[in-house]
């Protein structure tokens, strides 16, 4: 369970990943997902209960979790005045990736052409997503946890981030993402999740009759990986 | 972490300069600034000459003050922060890297900005090493100080009004031993410059020190 | 000039290589032809400034006086560039064509280095004269200042990366608030007439001799065909910048374009 | 055809949109739609060429163009440190709306409960998006120019949208709307243009055989309603 | 279009009530730069309340450099700025507002930091309506100025210190005329305070009505 600012964003989770699953997280807006991934990343504390993310406790171990997550979330953490090869670069050094890394992440989101020297803040909105979804690449993680990642991307892009997606889990990799636009996710085949109200319902019983299983603040603890 | 701390100076240091703040803007800011204070006391030559070591030391904190806002603000405005933590880049790197990047903008604004007090309050320098040591001195404290309480307000939600009431409290000692050093420099007081120095090395080395080891505890956000 | 104005795809054949033409060649030797007269006359017919007191005593300013030749063009100068500015920057206001506004960034960047050189050349000539550098009491020498800094901040905008349309009408409106500068410098001494050591306007008063007189005059005359110079070159300077960015942009052009029609034999996806 | 920075944004557009249409932008990540909704709101000027919208001219008459249409862009236009409630009241009063237009516009984006009390920083994305449109509904505008309006909301508030947009078309208003959710956009039956590197195409010949009609600068010209 | 000035002025002030910078930061902050201030002059007794005046109004010029800034930051932070441009409200309104809302909170400012200086520097007031009319005066010129030049450099994407660089030289006026209105009030100094009065108020005139004139060409973005 997380405070935010006096705010309970998650009441009541209880939540089994195991690695080279692909996780959707879906529910209405202020259900929790952001909140949620945020939490699995390190950035945000329980306030109750525990939790372990790859094998660390997201009580006191936050530092190690978060060197081996990538999350990306609604913002895209780029800085403006840098253009988008100095961006991907710094956060490719950052994590000690070669500059080949960085490279092939552009190659791959279609970072060409003039875009590489252009200062972030001059992109379009969807050519910002792209690139920090390419500076996310470069940190070959062990768990991806994506805030509605085909969110303002083209065609293309979004065929590119499915197949992302796909690389990892099959690399062994997890993959948890919220997301709106179910319609597209199917092509991923993932574990649905519901997340509503702060409350998380495995989709082990999809859409079906509900189990009565809101689980208590006392016993909520969830495991990923 | 050398490199570490390297790379964050360097990306700091990197976007100051694509601002075009350079010198198109600090030379002008700094002579506007002296222009300021010389009317605000009244135009008379003797006080201002007097007065010099004071307003020049002002001046470079009250810039220092924009200085470490922005060094946050770049991180905070989409989100980078976050992704520093999430980086695995070692605190200490990041505290030294910050501080450094800071230090270098001041540094800049001291050469500037005494070359302007020369010229324009018609001061005469008479100590050139102490001038410098404890231009560098000086720099280095309320770059440590500076950026670990701009830690500490970002990110608050809270303007740029919180960062000065808490640091400039706190950099009081840099700005009175800066200020007597300068005097003795200019030879416009008697006053012991180097023992004045001593108290800004130890300033920066004890904020060096202390903020690198409590930065981690800072970063470690909720 | 006036064909400058036009960046039409047809003009650009005729766009220059070079910054001087016929013209700023005559103007460039009438420069440093004039100068060399101007150093003449100063050095070898205007008498040093001396006077000899009642007691006998010889003051004066000596050889410093001759700085006025420098000074004081340069001050007229400074005021003319920061004019034109105001003018052209009206005009580019009213009719929003790029030729005012390059012509009030010229004109501008003119001004400052003349003031600058005002700057300078006072203040040497303060050390002789007044001993010392500079005087924060003196209304004539802080007012200079601040309309120097002024266009300074003029310049730093008209320097920021940004859409070059909002860049012109912004810095447009600093030289409207600006310019009113230029009034308060040149009235400055008579308003605040015990607040200086600055000298009156000693022109009109008809206070100096005639050869002083005559070589002033003349140093303004060269002062005003070096302005004419310098303005040429550093428009037709702006003019061949915003021909690059005019290229620039019409290369883009075609890449887009280029773009364009690629995707379409690539054909989308649905 | 509009310069950002010396960057040609948009290179040729030839359109023409009557009153009571639902048109659809479509096409790659920096193709320039953003560009030209934003150029059709009046926030662009154009470098060469003419436009007229709501019959007024895009090269003098921008201020009559402004006040007439509503644009929802990437960015929300809220202030962080008001709350819903009161940011929606702001920009109604603006557009000289009352208070019950206000209590009407949350209430069809289901901003109710605690939410019209909380300030926007503190909502999720999509509780925010959300916010923006409630505030733009109390506009009434003749010609709505909707830029991603999808992104980021949930199933609910998507039917809202297309409710809105099926609604504004119905009374006579103009929709002209930016999407890369293709799928989801067909319910509203637009009409489909094609932006593809700064070019419009109009989707009278859809995806068929391409006619040579690149149009040189000097024709580019648009019209809207 | 006095009602949506008004409109303006109340978000502009409401946000700033809301990020608690009133007076449990402004407060402070001006206090310290006093401090500084008197650090700086050496702990002088008598230069400080010889140049209290003129300290005073360089802080509030200094201080009014951070409510401008904000006062189009916040519009610009999430493209509220562009929906002002679309909303049809008159360009002139916005410059009423925004500027009324400035010089609100400069009075606010004046207030506090003058019992500040009244306290720590040891002034005494002789005259009180020179002292309020200067007051109201020199926030109206430094917040219709400042409104002007802030909006000049809105969006531009520099940093902070091109406002400075821009506004100070053009209020050097007004920190003059309020400083010798200020002394003659403290009768630290015998200056015409009234006659400096009128220069204040003819200050905030022309910039009144040459902002608002011209206000409607600044806006009409690109
Ligand atoms: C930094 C110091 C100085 C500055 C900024 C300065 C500035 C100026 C300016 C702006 C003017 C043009 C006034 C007008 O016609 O409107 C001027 C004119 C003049 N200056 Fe200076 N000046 C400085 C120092 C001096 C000194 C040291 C002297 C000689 C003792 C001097 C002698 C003159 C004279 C003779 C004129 C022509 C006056 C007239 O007829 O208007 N100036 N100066
Ligand atoms: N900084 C904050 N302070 C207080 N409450 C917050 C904060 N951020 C989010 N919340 C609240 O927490 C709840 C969950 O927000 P969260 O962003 O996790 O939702 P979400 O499921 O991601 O929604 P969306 O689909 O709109 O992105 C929301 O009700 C929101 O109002
Ligand atoms: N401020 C700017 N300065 C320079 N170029 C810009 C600026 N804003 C956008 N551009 C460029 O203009 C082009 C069109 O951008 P635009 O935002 O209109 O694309 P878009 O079609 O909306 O893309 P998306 O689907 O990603 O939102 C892009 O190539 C972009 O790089
Ligand atoms: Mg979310
Ligand atoms: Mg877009």
């Amino acid at each position: 369970m997380t405070l935010l600012g006096r705010f309970p964003a998650l009441a009541g989770v209880d939540l089994d990943i195991s690695p080279g699953e692909i996780v959707l997280l879906k529910g209405p807006n202020g259900a929790g997902k952001t909140t949620l991934l945020r939490l699995c990343a390190g950035l945000c504390s329980l306030a109750s209960g525990q939790g372990w993310v790859l094998g660390h406790s997201l009580n006191e171990e936050r530092r190690m979790v978060r060197r081996r997550v990538a999350l990306l979330g609604h913002r895209t953490g780029l800085y403006d005045d840098l253009t988008v090869a100095e961006n991907v670069g710094f956060w490719a050094r950052a994590a000690g990736a070669s500059r080949q890394d960085v490279d092939e992440a552009l190659e791959r989101l279609s970072l060409t052409g003039r875009l590489p020297d252009t200062r972030v803040g001059r992109l379009s909105a969807g050519q910002r997503r792209r690139a920090s979804i390419a500076s996310l690449v470069v940190r070959r993680p062990e768990l991806w946890l994506l805030d509605e990642p085909h969110a303002g991307l083209d065609q293309q892009s979004r065929d590119t981030v499915d197949a992302l997606v796909r690389g990892a889990a099959a690399a062994g990799a997890t993959v948890v993402l919220a997301s709106h636009e179910l319609e597209r996710i199917q092509v991923l085949e993932p574990r649905v999740v519901s997340v509503v109200g702060g409350m998380v319902r495995t989709g082990d019983e999809p859409a079906g009759p509900q189990s009565p299983n809101t689980p208590s603040d006392a016993e909520d603890d969830r495991r990923v990986s | 972490m050398f490199r570490d701390a390297w790379l964050i100076a360097g990306k700091d240091l990197r976007i100051e300069m694509r601002s075009r703040v350079g010198l198109n803007q600090i030379v002008p800011f700094a002579v506007t600034v002296l222009v300021l204070f010389a009317f605000a006391l009244d135009t008379d030559q003797e006080a201002l000459r007097t007065y010099a070591p004071g307003l020049f030391w002002v001046t470079v904190l009250l810039v220092s003050l924009l200085a470490i806002g922005r060094s946050f603000a770049v991180d905070l405005a989409d989100g980078a922060a976050d992704r520093l933590l999430l980086s695995g880049i070692d605190p200490i790197a990041v505290f030294g890297g910050k501080a450094a990047a800071i230090a270098i903008q001041l540094v800049v604004l001291e050469v500037l900005l005494g070359a302007g007090v020369v010229l324009l309050f018609d001061v005469t320098v008479h100590r050139y090493g102490l001038l410098v040591c404890a231009g560098l001195a000086a720099a280095a404290g309320v770059a440590t100080a500076g950026t670990l309480y701009g830690a500490l307000v970002a990110g608050l939600g809270v303007r740029e009004t919180l960062l000065p009431v808490l640091l400039l409290p706190v950099v009081a000692p840099v700005l009175i031993g800066a200020t007597r050093a300068f005097q003795d420099a200019f030879g416009v007081a008697g006053a012991e410059g180097w023992a004045w120095l001593g108290l800004l090395a130890g300033f920066a080395a004890i904020y060096g020190v202390f903020g690198a080891l409590s930065y981690g505890a800072l970063l470690e956000e909720a | 000039m006036s064909t400058a104005t036009t960046s039409s795809p047809a003009n650009r054949a005729a766009v220059p290589a070079t910054t001087s033409s016929r013209a700023t060649r005559v103007l460039g030797w009438l420069t440093l032809a004039g100068f060399a007269v101007l150093v003449a006359l100063a050095f070898a017919w205007v008498p040093e400034d001396t006077r000899i007191t009642e007691q006998g005593d010889v003051v004066g300013q000596f050889d410093a006086v001759r700085l006025m030749f420098v000074h004081v063009p340069s001050a007229i100068l400074a005021y003319t560039g920061f004019g034109l500015t105001f003018l052209a920057s009206l005009a580019y206001l009213r009719w929003r064509t790029d030729w005012w506004d390059m012509m009030a960034h010229s004109s501008a960047e003119i001004g400052v280095v003349f003031g600058v050189l005002t700057l300078v050349t006072g203040s040497i000539w303060g050390r002789p004269t007044w001993q010392t550098w500079w005087e924060w009491g003196d209304v004539r020498l802080v007012t200079t200042l601040v309309m120097v800094l002024v266009f300074i901040g003029y310049l730093a905008v008209r320097r920021i990366p940004a859409d070059a349309a909002v860049k012109a009408r912004r810095s447009a409106v600093i030289a409207l608030v600006g310019a009113v500068n230029i009034v308060i410098v040149n009235r400055s001494v008579d308003w605040w007439e015990n607040r200086t050591l600055h000298q009156q306007s000693t022109l009109l008063a008809r206070k100096i001799r005639d050869e002083t007189l005559f070589t002033l005059s003349f140093s303004f005359a060269v002062g005003m065909v070096l302005f004419a110079w310098l303005l040429l070159h550093r428009f037709r300077t702006a003019y061949l910048e915003s021909q690059i960015e005019e290229l620039e942009v019409q290369e883009a052009l075609a890449e887009r374009r280029a773009e364009a029609s690629g995707a379409d034999h690539e054909g989308e996806q649905p």
